[in-house]
């Protein structure tokens, strides 16, 4: 209630959409097609790779981040840090044993 | 209490002495002063509060210090914990299983025992393993402690300066009888142990089936006596006929050689009326197995 | 979350959209969180199996899953042009594109549905003497397949639910051009939705 | 002493009919559990919480009359081993996890920030709906199926994937509380990130506030780790499906990552509340601003924060690497400073205070001597070494109860103590109130001491039977829980007679600057007839 500003709408385009969706469809058969040549142990990082630049994709259009309020990308950020951390603190146990 | 019995046992004193003089101290300046304060303060006494919103330099310090502290105390901790993985080249090893609920140790040369005898002054392995849930290996008088981990065998290590017989406990919860799965470490000396290694004094003239059943921590939930344990007792158990389930179903079986010998081999098949279904199979030679179900027999 | 917003709350006159989009936010959250979890499992026991997860992956039918992702993409599309359609005042398109990520996403559930026949089918299913005898690693893999899988078609499903909730309102004229937030939230879920797909398609079918 | 407290109340405006009196479109008891009141959903959590805490606790004694000597002494092993798992359940999942945010949280937290309600009060009533049902179902898991559950608290596997006990049906329970937890977190984040009153800027949120804050945060990031950790064992017990089990080449290990990933950060869920309510007690009756605010903002936040990248401090001894454990510890000992920094500034705030000696006050000493032991203690089970020596032992089951007993415990009681007058309208007596807290206190110190002492000597935890040697402290202990649970018993015989014939509370006995005084006590349906304005800071005492 103390910051009721109400902003400017924002309207998304269908065009942005219809790129976006471009982009994942491409990116999509990027990771297929990565498959059939065999990279090894990149594989994975490479999957892993492609698949953060769709999901980023996704949460930065799809889910509006890059339009809405700040905060909402601040926490995000926040969330996805926090989980990578827990991750990495997990092997940490893992890749030393 | 325990002075001296390992090498570890100064280590793990000391780091734990220095954190709780330091603890101490803080202990009591902080109640102190918070006591002081309320009296000293009182509304009688002071009716008119002054309003201090803080101070950085006391932040600073209140911050600077402990940090100091605790990292000191992270590096003694750590310290004293270091030599515990350490393994010297000449240490001798034994094997610890651990099952529900009873441990049993193995030595080079095949010999069981259900308690752990070691020489004085001599760096011992303790390769743990367990069988079907999480244990502990635990010596309050050495420091030592280890989850034992089915599938994932892992160890402990210490060399014991004193003679004597000493605890070892199961520290990690691991059902009905728990609290039960106590068993002894005995340090002897050199000439003791190696009397005790390569004959069987100190496992007296008891039947074969008994200390099979022993080693195997059989009667930690089959007693031999008729009392009630986890499971149904040895005694007066052959030729009897019961009420087993098998397969969800139920029905009555007599407890002739070739039921018991199953029951040890492959427990869940036939299961008694009234008793849970939680013993884990059991691996041994056709001999053994005789050997256990003839000493059965005898308990009429 | 957001069905509860703020505006019913003793009938006061309040409606606060930024608070309840910053619920569903805060549920995404957990949603990440607790599949986050199960990737952890996924990662630690790959890391232990990696061939045995390799062999069994091969099992998976990397067609379905690629078709399925293109349709959770086109999905996650259509759902984010009906908020712009419902925001241009353009009611008719909107609903036509929530039926069309509705009929999508049963699609979806359909080749969900024929994939896990095919596994059942083959004895790849937990329990099954086959699959127990592919060693502990396979086991793992499929154990992870279907209950993450499993527990993604869930989301589907309760997406759905929420997509059909505010189709309703908006057919009734209850969410309009300046009144959406609950679409918005609906289409954020889907999203999550999408977005847990995305890393689940390479990590069960992309192992080569 | 009371009498010219409750006589300098500022004058009464005219009374109105409070949120226990209101009409609503419900009748008797549907207005109570169909309510969607932040006050009357605070109420409910309040009785179902206090019903859970007895009986927690009347188990707890029944233990230690067990614990009293060696050997059988009241019970057979299987149901002491049920009694303790069913003692953690309801203690930590009913009792002190939700305790402060669902009760106090509730009550007083939408009024502090100058709100009528809570973002999504039908949520909120859904949280207690689903409190409630996760009760219902670990208390009559303790019925149905083959056995009371036992492992404890924990669920480690694969001990409760192979028990033939009742333990997925607990589990199961164990998901829904966590499941109300993280919507009371939710809750409280939008309610505090929305719905502050004009002028309340976040560096005028009073200090309850800013820790349910921290605490909404933990409770949404980590809750669900435990619960699906949780579903996985279940699912393992019903359907055979090998996640942790080494015979399917599970990793125990593992489970314990998940479980403590979860359970550390819930520990800081248990205890950030509760400092946040000592920080409200103890500038109310100093009568003067709280020293260092923003160093104990920024410390709740710090503990919140780095609180979850610890968790691996309870698995020194489970097998996982010596980095790990190295990186564990040293993340431990941090932790430390910021919990350190609160007591300080705590201390420094009753300086040149013009302290009036109540209750709540009593409860916050009480309060930071225990936590100083548990926080103590916990230094030396930070450190690898000692921790090899005292882990599994009762020095552990001595630090927790220090930290969520006399921590989170004492600050619960020690806020029912300060908001009772504002939540019934109705004093209670202090002299008795006082007694009562004595017993607790003297009795706390002699049931929990004697831990350490049996866990150096490697006493292990969770033991039905024990070695003679350790017969002296655990005698002691179990003679200090009666005094703890005479001190229990008469606190609350205290507090539910004065419901009804307590002298009338005034608006503000206590002389608190904080919002929730300048309203009627009890508040009425919607808390302000206007919304404040806020000026200024939130412990400006004149």
């Amino acid at each position: 209630m103390s910051h009721d500003t109400h902003e400017e709408v924002h309207i998304t385009p269908y065009s942005t959409y219809i790129i976006i969706l471009a982009l994942l469809l491409v990116l999509t058969a990027i990771t297929v097609g990565v498959t059939v040549i065999h990279l090894g142990t990149f594989s994975v990082a490479v999957a892993l790779f492609v698949a953060t630049i769709k999901g980023t994709l996704v949460l930065l259009y799809f889910m509006h981040l890059k339009f809405d309020n700040k905060l909402f990308l601040g926490l995000v950020a926040i969330v996805f840090a926090v989980y990578t951390a827990v991750i990495a603190i997990t092997f940490i146990d893992y890749l030393s044993r | 209490m325990f002075n001296g019995t390992s090498t570890f046992v100064e280590g793990v004193d000391n780091a734990f002495l220095f954190i709780v003089v330091i603890s101490l101290i803080l202990l009591i300046v902080l109640t102190f002063l918070m006591v002081y304060f309320i009296f000293r303060y009182r509304k009688e006494r002071n009716p008119v509060a002054s309003q201090i919103e803080g101070n950085v330099t006391l932040e600073v310090l209140w911050t600077v210090i402990p940090g100091i502290l605790v990292l000191m105390m992270f590096w003694y901790g750590w310290k004293a914990y270091t030599p515990m993985r350490e393994v010297p080249e000449d240490a001798m090893v034994v094997k610890a299983v651990a099952r529900m609920w009873a441990f049993s140790f193995e030595y080079d040369n095949g010999k069981k025992s259900d308690k752990l005898v070691v020489p004085i002054n001599k760096p011992v392995k303790v390769v743990l393993e367990a069988t079907d849930v999480l244990h502990a290996f635990y010596i309050p008088a050495f420091r030592v402690k280890q989850d034992m981990v089915p599938g994932n065998p892992q160890y402990v290590w210490f060399s014991a300066s004193k003679t004597g017989s000493y605890d070892i406990f199961c520290a990690e919860y691991c059902g009905t009888l728990h609290s039960a799965m106590i068993t002894k470490v005995e340090v002897l000396e050199e000439t003791d142990y190696q009397a005790w290694y390569e004959g069987s004094a100190l496992a007296g003239d008891e039947p074969v089936g008994l200390k099979l059943l022993k080693d195997n921590a059989c009667i930690s939930c089959h007693s031999t006596d008729g009392s009630q344990l986890v499971g149904p007792t040895f005694k007066g158990l052959f030729g009897k006929t019961h009420k087993v389930v098998s397969n969800g179903v139920e029905k009555e079986i007599v407890a002739d050689d070739a039921y018991l010998m199953k029951s040890i081999t492959d427990p869940a098949s036939d299961v008694v009326v009234g008793f849970p279904a939680i013993m884990q199979p059991y691996q041994l030679p056709d001999s053994s197995l005789k050997s256990m179900v003839e000493f059965i027999k005898t308990l009429k | 979350m957001s069905d509860h917003s703020a505006t019913q709350s003793h009938g006061l006159v309040h409606r606060d959209d930024e608070g309840s989009k910053l619920g569903m936010w805060l549920f995404i959250f957990t949603e990440i969180l607790l599949f986050g979890a199960l990737f952890i499992v996924y990662s630690v026991y790959r890391f232990k199996n990696q061939d045995a997860f390799h062999a069994a992956a091969l099992n998976l039918d990397t067609v379905i899953g690629t078709v399925n992702t293109v349709i959770l993409i086109v999905s996650s599309a259509t759902i984010a042009m009906s908020i712009s359609a419902l925001q241009q005042k353009n009611k008719k398109l909107a609903i036509t594109l929530m039926v069309i990520t509705l009929v999508l996403a049963f699609s979806f559930l359909v080749n969900k549905y024929f994939e896990w026949g095919a596994k059942f089918h083959h004895g790849l299913y937990p329990g099954a003497e086959h699959l127990m005898s592919l060693g502990h690693g396979q086991n793992q893999f499929f154990f992870l397949y279907f209950f993450m899988t499993g527990l993604h078609a869930f989301h589907v499903i309760v997406g759905m639910g929420f997509i059909i909730f505010v189709m309703r309102q908006v057919m009734r004229d209850e969410l309009t051009y300046n009144n959406y937030t609950r679409l918005e939230n609906a289409g954020l879920y889907w999203h999550l939705v999408d977005l847990i797909w995305i890393y689940l398609f390479p990590l069960f079918y992309l192992i080569h | 002493m009371s009498e010219t407290v409750l006589k300098a109340g500022s004058a009464e405006p005219q009374y109105q009919p409070s949120y226990l009196e209101m009409e609503t479109k419900h009748k008797g008891i549907l207005s109570w559990i169909l309510a969607t009141d932040h006050k009357r959903i605070a109420q409910l959590y309040f009785f179902s919480m206090m019903t859970m805490f007895l009986i927690g606790a009347l188990i707890g004694v029944l233990i230690r009359i067990e614990l009293m000597a060696p050997g059988r002494t009241i019970m057979d092993a299987q149901t002491y081993n049920g009694f303790f798992t069913l003692h953690g359940i309801i203690m930590i999942f009913m009792f002190v996890i939700p305790g402060l945010p669902a009760v106090f949280g509730n009550f007083v937290m939408p009024i502090m920030i100058g709100a009528k309600d809570v973002a999504f009060p039908r949520v909120n009533l859904l949280s207690w709906y689903l409190y409630v049902i996760g009760g219902i179902i670990v208390l009559t898991s303790q019925f149905v199926g083959s056995g009371p559950p036992d492992g404890g608290w924990t669920f480690y596997a694969p001990y409760s994937v192979k028990s033939a006990a009742n333990i997925g049906m607990a589990a199961m329970g164990a998901f829904f509380l966590g499941f109300s937890s993280i919507l009371t977190g939710l809750n409280f984040l939008v309610t505090i990130h929305r719905m502050r009153a004009p002028g309340m800027s976040w560096d005028r949120i009073p200090l309850f506030v800013w820790s349910l804050y921290a605490t909404g945060w933990i409770q949404i990031l980590a809750t669900p780790v435990i619960g699906i950790t949780l579903v996985l064992i279940v699912f393992e017990r019903v359907f055979q499906l090998g996640f942790f089990d080494p015979a399917f080449g599970g990793d125990p290990i593992l489970y314990q990552h998940l479980f403590w990933i979860y359970s550390h950060p819930a520990v800081y869920v248990m205890i950030l509340p509760a400092m946040g309510a000592i920080s409200e007690i103890i500038p109310t009756f100093a009568q003067r601003t709280i020293f260092g605010y923003k160093a104990i903002v920024a410390s709740s936040l710090l503990i919140a924060f780095v609180g979850y990248f610890v968790w691996g401090h309870h698995m020194y001894t489970s097998g996982m690497s010596d980095t790990a454990k190295w990186v564990f510890s040293f993340i431990t000992f941090l932790v430390a400073i910021p919990s350190a920094i609160k007591v300080f500034n705590w201390v420094a705030t009753l300086y040149k205070g013009s302290i009036n000696i109540q209750p709540p006050l009593l409860y916050a000493v009480a309060f930071m001597f225990t936590f100083m032991i548990g926080g103590f203690t916990g230094l030396i089970i930070g450190a690898v070494a000692q921790d090899i020596h005292l882990h599994d032992t009762t020095f552990i089951v001595g630090h927790f109860h220090y930290i969520v007993f006399g921590g989170t415990g004492f600050a619960f009681f020690g806020a029912l103590h300060y908001w009772y007058p504002k939540m019934y309208g109705r004093m209670y007596n202090i002299k008795l109130a006082n007694i009562a807290w004595g017993l607790f206190f003297f009795g706390f110190n002699v049931l929990y001491f004697p831990m350490f002492v049996a866990g150096y000597m490697g006493m292990p935890r969770r033991y039905f039977d024990y070695l003679p040697e350790f017969y002296i402290p655990n005698l002691i202990s179990t003679m200090g829980s009666w005094f703890l649970y005479a001190g229990i018993i008469l606190m609350i015989y205290n507090l539910v007679k004065s419901r009804k014939t307590g002298a009338i509370a005034p608006a503000n006995p206590w002389h608190g600057v904080t919002l929730e005084w300048s309203i009627q006590s009890p508040p009425t349906y919607e808390n302000f007839d206007e919304i404040p304005v806020v000026k200024d800071g939130p412990y400006k005492f004149k």
